[in-house]
């Protein structure tokens, strides 16, 4: 039977074949990440490789929103940017107070000529409430926008225009906020909850902490997609409507989607943090929103490791390639988007799944028989 | 008093601008779905036509009318490649749309600045557009009342070809069901194409035009085409009226946010000022509503 | 395959337990029904629905028909909430009009659509868990489909596509999407049933069959089934309903309807004609 | 930073016969524009100095990286320059998002950066050399001139990002201590292109001046739309502070003619050294290119890098830190001197008129070059500004 | 005459139409029958060209159009009414007649002669036809598609969800602009009372093969019913 489902719906489609990929693949991702690149990789790669592991957490939740939900986010960056904003200014508080006893006030808030912490970003001393924020604070916002947004049936390419809308003014707000750092963002962070930043071995840390937690979403969204919801998405994002007069409200089904990827871009960001030692509004706003769709269209939007692979595959690409040729790079961004997005609207997964389907076409051609309408005819 | 005056007039022609910017969008994104991230590009296309026209004529009177014609030819072929090349088999899944021709607009991009150079490029405006008038009290640049006539041409043309045009119901039918028009004997083919040159070179024009207050840099454009998918997006897809009202109404709101407050909270304000408002009218100011559940 | 029985004898004031729709329901007002009163539906100054009274009882086989355009399928979308409209439709007395389409679902009124709307990029067996699921907890929905439920099975062999289960729904003929349409309705355990032109586009045998399948349903559900097939309609109806410009032209018994000189002229057309068209 | 920090021990190879030097540009991205140029001049820098004999006798090898205009991806190479290719020392960097990014990069490995563009000082770190101007060698004397030419009400306006809005703070903190007026405050997002509004703010504030932080393209919308409702450099001159010789190409001479900027270096200073730098840039990269003061900056910086190896007699970064202080060189724009303070360096402030050919020229200019004093330490109207 | 020659196509890898050979004369109607799901539509989608067959050939009045685009087929006189009461439904009643007319000689007096064929059409001229009922889409969509003055009408289900009143005019006009000569009708029809009545031949299409056929006309009801029982 698998022949007759297309390569789009196949991740949570309950044939065998699919069955076993998502595990395996999940069992071989995590030997890599825990086994593999720690010991060939030098420290800076190993680093940089954490940094397009956050890249690849956001780009799972992008693969549920779109590839399942059919929600192009085109304003991810404002998720992104939240968790590290948070995670940023929490690091620079601790920073100042590790430095001149607690309550005192960042170096650069002095400098942009603030006496005193913002009242509204004091709490973020607290390691706790900052972790509490990250975690909820993009969810709750995604979810906000999201029952705004959906319960009056704003979709399609008006959600993708007004997120994209979104990204834009979120980043121009944050160039105007001097308390956050204006457009130079926040930086030079010496300590992550009060382990010194510039000491290798906790950068490995840091290491483990993001493939670990890009396993822990992974898993997640693995779960969501194969669970009874993850298939009334699908029904959601193809016939919107008609979900309704089974009594569903389909609001509720994309927001949860929505939010669940908004938190994966918001974790991303509080990580991205520590391990890149820089927050800017250049990361949060247009083009970093639809850098991180690259990569999930060229993995699959709609497999779930086939965004991890993509996200990574083009980060990687991105930086070794732009070492030889950088003018070249935007080339090879366009040219990728179109090439993938317009030919290979699977992405590299419906290459996997097309393979598939040829060996199980030869190997019983017999299924021909499932067509017979007699059959169904009681 | 003069203020809100002066203010009015800037948002006339900020608005005019817009609106030019957003036409060819509302034909090839409201009327055929196809969400043109590489409009900018197109624009921008125009706006170094208008360069390379003075280059040829020099900075003579004759060089801008010359423009904004060569202006529609280059953008309109763009257009008709990209259809031809990509587009066409995308019709069925309009969102991918706008993630390809979002690469072609970064291809477009590069490709302007390996051969014009980064650094932007002088076009000089006719001498018969330097200075300003009067009005009310306020000085408004000839430049900007250029552009408020020329989109007000540009809109009651293709208005006209839409509305009274056997092209036009073609470009709504093809729009509506490929398969059945093909089958009613219209090739859907030629109509595409039709509506992508027509949308795309109302893009080159807006960026002949362009050339007049921006610079021309290889992402003039760029910073357009949000507005104008905005525009399109609150006027309601497929109408040009609505794109119309729209594209004046974000434009007097932003100059007066932007005279009130400042130009980046202005900015801001107006985004959201869109979110609220498609609360109000999810489909924008004017739709078309049929009992199919799609 | 049993095809052409003749009309069902007018059973009235039927109240008791039958599992058979009968003419007037098989269980009396006693139980669940619909009861739509001054309903009117209006589209920018045309009026597509006007005034229309009608009470559907369990247990009745109701068939509305009238000339295309009459406002049945406008009828069908305002009691299911597609369509605003004013007046009232009461479900077992609790008002329907003005509630959003998801609510009305969830109260037990389930539709098809003259034109099969289905979940083309799922398989036929998931179109029918999703259709089961509307009353699962959030909880439920989050963990997976291991089994195939059984009111699902059961759906499956009553539609007849058990075979099908795991094909893609776009890849079902017009009429197997109408089949399975019907199967949602099943599973969704509505009670009230708004079936518009289900037939349309199958064989004769299959129209028999869905007609069967109806019957069956329709014993202890209230089945509402707009259609033009005439045949099709004189084999299963146990009453009929004759809009007619929004209005409600006739309603009785087939024999009553069919010999109603109104109902003739609008819609069926001389029995002549009508008979040559139905021989 | 400390030192003695785990990453610190710097890999540089010196046994071998050459050298290597980062420079790290964007090359992609909306700041290419400007930093490919100061690209082109450590090119030329490092090529003129491999020609006479090299630094401590090794040729230098440049190892280039592109910052892609994103501070993150500028945060990414220095680390990968410092770690992977051992560079002695890198020079680049243009927007201070950028610096402000490889900074802990350096201060935590314990390597040199040499930034080469004017920006909005109140900073200063061991690790990087600041060749460009900071605020008291390039704003404040601007601000003199124009309290000289009579200029007593000032409209500030800025393009929306950190530079600018600094820039202002100082300008407000002088005005207010000089009986200056300040009539308006605008920003504009990078980038944008409409002036119309900003424009009748202008003409309705009516001050004797404008001075103009604004950034890249907006500098073409704006002047365009100012000479249009009728505005020019007599009535209301414009002081801009980042408009530079290839800037006045794409604005149009026509619409900035006679207007004001204020830098350290013009193409058309008249010195031996500046003539031999020019004739070397032109032969090196064509004719119709012109030299600016970022440029310059670059240029000179790797001088001043060599200078101070020379004296240290060592690439090992301590060494060279320490010998830096006090090195001075010949530069195009005069000679300009390492303060030992704050690793910035001397120089003469210059303001200058475009005129008709595209060129800048000299109107006036600082008595001798003005020590960098990026925290306005010696200025007693800046008190409270920088604590 | 239409000629589909050995006639093979399905979607993807899923053939649905296998070795399936017919004749339309151009003077005559043919009903195709079977089961849903049989291959019916399938086959005719292929017949106008909006489906690619695999193998076999489909000729005009001897004219090959197997590599033609469907606009290419109906502008040589291929005429075709889609299951589903079809519609542009952002077009008005009117426009979408308009829009088959444009350009040909005669447009209006065509537009004139479909009216009167639906008068019920006449009263919704300037309504969107989205928002038809189904029936009035169907009928708008039959005299759309004889607006392209066919040789060659080819109908999927012409009288699904047509109220019995119109479904008898449906059968006097194909029936009357056949015997005038110069249309040919192809058509798929359950109801086979009115398909048989109307055809000069009727094959049944089981799983996209051909099983029976025979002469049409009211006598063969029966000996198509047990054809299609099997
Ligand atoms: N949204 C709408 N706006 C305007 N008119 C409408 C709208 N929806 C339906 N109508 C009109 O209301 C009338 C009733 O439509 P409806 O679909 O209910 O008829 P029907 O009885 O289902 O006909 P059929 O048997 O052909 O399906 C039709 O004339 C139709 O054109
Ligand atoms: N898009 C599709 N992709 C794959 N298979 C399809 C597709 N459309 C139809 N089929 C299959 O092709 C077969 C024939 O379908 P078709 O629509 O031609 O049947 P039909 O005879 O027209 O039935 P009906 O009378 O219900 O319209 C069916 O088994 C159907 O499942
Ligand atoms: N350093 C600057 N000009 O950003
Ligand atoms: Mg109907
Ligand atoms: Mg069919």
């Amino acid at each position: 039977m698998t022949t007759f489902r297309s390569a789009f719906t196949t991740a949570h489609a309950s044939g065998s074949s699919s069955r076993w990929r998502a595990p395996a693949g999940f069992v071989l991702a995590a030997a890599v990440l825990f086994g593999l690149a720690p010991a060939v990789l030098s420290e800076f790669r190993l680093n940089l490789l954490a940094k397009f592991l956050c890249y690849a957490i956001v780009a799972v939740g992008i693969g549920l929103a779109w590839g399942r939900g059919g929600m192009l986010t085109l304003g991810q960056g404002v998720f992104f940017g939240l968790g590290a904003y948070l995670m940023a200014m929490h690091l620079k508080l601790a920073d100042a107070e590790l430095r001149d006893g607690p309550g005192s006030v960042p170096v650069f808030l002095q400098i942009a000529g603030f006496d005193a912490v913002p009242g509204w970003w004091a709490p973020l001393a607290s390691p706790v409430v900052t972790l509490l924020a990250i975690l909820v604070l993009p969810a709750a916002i995604a979810v906000l926008l999201g029952l705004v947004i959906f319960k009056r049936r704003v979709k399609g390419a008006y959600f993708a225009i007004l997120s994209q809308a979104l990204a834009a003014a979120f980043a121009i707000l944050l160039i105007g906020q001097q308390s956050v750092g204006g457009s130079n963002g926040l930086s030079s962070f010496h300590s992550f909850f009060g382990f010194a930043l510039n000491d290798p071995v906790n950068m490995r840390m840091l290491f483990f902490i993001a493939a670990g937690t890009l396993l822990a979403v992974v898993l997640l969204a693995w779960q969501l997609t194969r669970s009874r919801y993850g298939e009334l998405l699908v029904a959601v994002r193809d016939q919107e409507e008609r979900v309704r007069f089974l009594g569903y409200d389909p609001a509720n089904i994309k927001v949860v989607a929505y939010a669940f990827a908004a938190a994966f871009a918001g974790i991303a960001g509080a990580l991205f943090v520590p391990v890149v030692g820089i927050i800017s509004p250049a990361d949060v706003g247009i083009l970093p929103s639809i850098a991180f769709l690259i990569g999930v269209a060229i993995g699959g939007r709609e497999t779930l490791l086939g965004p991890v692979i993509g996200a990574v595959a083009v980060a990687w690409a991105q930086t070794t390639l732009s070492e030889q040729f950088p003018s070249m790079w935007t080339y090879a961004q366009g040219v990728l988007f179109i090439a993938v997005v317009g030919f290979l609207p699977g992405g590299l997964a419906s290459i996997v799944a097309l393979l598939k389907r040829r060996r199980a076409a030869v190997a019983k051609p017999q299924v021909r028989h499932a067509t017979k309408p007699e059959e169904a005819t009681a | 008093m003069d203020v809100v005056i002066g203010q009015l007039l800037t948002g006339m022609s900020t608005g005019s601008i817009l609106l030019l910017a957003a036409l060819g969008l509302s034909l090839v994104f409201g009327q055929m779905g196809v969400i043109n991230m590489a409009h900018g590009e197109f624009i921008m296309a125009g706006s170094y036509t208008a360069f390379v026209t003075q280059q040829v004529l020099g900075t003579s009177g004759v060089s801008l009318p010359v423009a904004l014609v060569a202006g529609f030819a280059v953008g309109g072929l763009l257009g008709v490649a990209l259809e031809a090349a990509l587009i066409r088999r995308l019709y069925h899944r309009p969102l991918d749309t706008l993630l390809v021709t979002f690469g072609v607009g970064m291809v477009l991009q590069q490709l302007a600045r390996d051969v014009f150079g980064a650094p932007a490029v002088n076009v000089t405006a006719p001498q018969w557009l330097v200075g300003g008038v009067e009005l009310f009290g306020t000085v408004v640049p000839k430049t900007r009342v250029f552009i408020l006539v020329l989109a007000t041409v540009c809109v009651l043309a293709l208005t006209a070809v839409l509305r009274y045009t056997a092209m036009g119901r073609r470009v709504r039918a093809v729009v509506g069901n490929r398969d059945l028009a093909e089958t009613a004997g219209i090739s859907s083919r030629r109509t595409d194409l039709t509506t992508f040159f027509i949308g795309s070179g109302l893009a080159g024009v807006a960026g002949v035009a362009l050339t007049l207050i921006g610079s021309t840099s290889p992402t003039t454009g760029q910073s357009y085409v949000i507005d104008a998918f905005l525009v399109v997006v609150a006027g309601g897809l497929g109408q040009l009226r609505g794109a119309v009202i729209a594209a004046f109404a974000l434009g007097s709101l932003q100059s007066f946010f932007e005279y009130s407050t400042t130009a980046s909270l202005a900015k801001v304000g107006v985004f959201l000022v869109i979110v609220v408002f498609l609360q109000l009218r999810p489909q924008g100011l004017f739709s078309l509503k049929t009992r199919s559940l799609a | 395959m049993t095809t052409t029985e003749g009309p069902q004898p007018p059973v009235t004031g039927g109240a008791r337990r039958s599992d058979q729709p009968v003419f007037g329901g098989n269980r009396g007002m006693g139980t669940e029904y619909l009861e739509i009163t001054g309903l009117t539906v209006t589209f920018d100054g045309f009026t597509a629905v006007d005034g229309v009274d009608l009470t559907l009882l369990q247990g009745d086989l109701r068939f509305l028909i009238g000339p295309n355009g009459a406002g049945k399928t406008t009828l069908v979308d305002a009691v299911t909430g597609l369509v605003p409209a004013t007046g009232s439709a009461t479900k077992s007395g609790t008002e329907l009009i003005g509630r959003k389409v998801q609510q009305i679902a969830r109260l037990g009124v389930g539709r098809t659509f003259q034109t099969a709307t289905v979940f083309e990029r799922l398989t036929v067996l998931q179109n029918l868990d999703i259709a089961a699921g509307a009353d699962r907890s959030p909880l439920q929905l989050l963990r997976r489909r291991r089994t195939v439920e059984p009111r699902v099975a059961q759906a499956l062999e009553t539609i007849g596509l058990t075979a099908l289960a795991d094909r893609q729904a776009e890849t079902l003929a017009h009429g197997q999407k109408q089949w399975l349409e019907i199967g949602m309705l099943l599973v969704q355990n509505a009670d009230v049933l708004l079936l518009d032109e289900p037939v349309a586009g199958m064989s004769h045998e299959e129209r028999a069959a869905t007609g069967q399948l109806l019957r069956r349903i329709g014993a202890d559900r209230t089945v509402v089934v707009v259609e033009h097939d005439m045949d099709f309609m004189r084999d299963f109806a146990t009453s009929v309903t004759v809009l007619h410009a929004g209005k409600v032209l006739a309603e009785g018994t087939v024999a009553q309807v069919q010999a109603d000189p109104r109902v003739q002229e609008v819609y069926l057309g001389t029995p002549a004609m009508a008979g040559a068209a139905d021989a | 930073g400390d030192p003695a920090a785990a990453g610190a021990t710097s890999c540089v190879d010196t046994l071998g016969e050459e050298v290597k030097v980062g420079s790290l540009n964007s090359l992609s991205g909306t700041m290419a524009i400007s930093e490919v140029t100061v690209r082109d001049s450590i090119k030329l820098a490092v090529k003129e100095i491999n020609a006479d004999g090299g630094v401590l006798g090794k040729r230098l090898r440049i190892v280039a990286e592109d910052g892609a205009s994103e501070p993150t991806v500028f945060a990414e190479k220095a680390e990968k320059l410092i770690r992977d290719d051992c560079v002695a020392a890198v020079f680049g960097g243009w927007t201070s998002a950028s610096r402000k990014a490889m900074l802990p990069v350096f201060e935590d490995n314990n390597a040199l950066l040499y930034y080469p563009v004017q920006y909005e000082g109140l900073e200063s770190s061991e690790n990087i050399f600041y060749s460009g101007a900071t605020t008291n060698q390039q704003i404040v004397p601007a601000l003199d001139y124009l309290r000289e030419r009579g200029v007593r009400s000032l409209f500030l306006l800025g393009s929306d990002y950190v530079f600018p809005r600094t820039a202002n703070e100082v300008i407000k903190a002088y005005a207010k201590a000089n009986g200056i007026e300040i009539k308006g405050e605008e920003y504009t997002p990078l980038g944008s292109t409409d002036f119309s509004t900003i424009g009748n703010k202008i003409r309705k504030a009516d001050a004797d001046a404008v001075f103009n932080t604004l950034n890249g393209d907006s500098n073409v919308a704006f002047f365009r739309e100012y000479s249009n409702v009728g505005l020019s450099a007599k009535d209301m001159p414009v002081m801009s502070v980042s408009i530079a010789e290839q800037e006045v190409g794409g604005i149009g001479v026509k619409n900035i003619e006679g207007q004001l900027v204020s830098w350290n270096y013009y193409q058309t200073l008249d010195s031996a050294d500046n003539s031999a730098f020019v004739a070397a840039f032109k032969k090196e990269y064509g004719a119709k290119r012109v030299t600016s003061d970022a440029m310059e900056a670059a240029y000179t910086s790797v001088y001043l890098w060599k200078a101070s190896v020379e004296k240290a007699k060592s690439f090992g970064v301590d060494d060279v830190r320490t010998a830096a202080a006090g090195v001075s060189f010949d530069a195009p724009e005069g000679t300009v001197t390492i303060d030992g303070e704050n690793n910035h360096i001397s120089k003469t402030a210059r303001i200058g008129e475009i005129r008709s050919d595209g060129l800048i020229y000299t109107v006036w200019q600082s008595d001798g070059p003005i020590d960098p004093d990026p925290y306005l330490k010696s200025y007693d109207w800046a008190e409270g500004l920088a604590r | 005459m239409l000629e589909l020659v050995d006639i093979h196509t399905g979607y993807g890898r899923t053939e649905v139409v296998r070795e399936v050979c017919l004749e339309v004369p151009s003077d005559g109607v043919v009903a195709v029958m079977g089961h849903n799901g049989a291959g019916k539509t399938t086959l005719l989608r292929a017949a106008v060209g909006l489906l690619n067959v695999t193998t076999g050939r489909v000729l005009l009045d001897g004219e090959d159009l197997t590599r033609m685009r469907p606009a290419a087929r109906v502008a040589r006189g291929l005429g075709y009414v889609p299951q589903g009461q079809q519609c542009f439904g952002q077009l008005t009643t009117m426009e979408n007649l308009r829009v088959v007319a444009d350009g040909r000689r005669r447009g209006r007096q065509l537009i004139a002669q479909a009216l009167d064929l639906f008068p019920a059409l006449t009263g919704l001229l300037d309504r969107r036809a989205g928002l038809l009922s189904g029936g009035q889409r169907q009928q708008l969509a039959i005299a759309r598609a004889l607006l392209t003055e066919p040789r060659m009408l080819i109908l999927d289900e012409p009288t699904e969800g047509i109220q019995p009143t119109v479904v008898a005019e449906i059968e006097q006009t194909i029936t009357g602009l056949t015997r005038r000569g110069g249309l040919g009708v192809l058509m798929v029809e359950q109801h086979i009372g009115f398909a048989l009545r109307a055809a000069c031949r009727y094959y049944v299409l089981e799983s996209g093969r051909i099983t029976a056929t025979g002469e049409g006309g009211i006598g063969a009801e029966r000996a198509a019913r047990e054809a299609m029982a099997i």
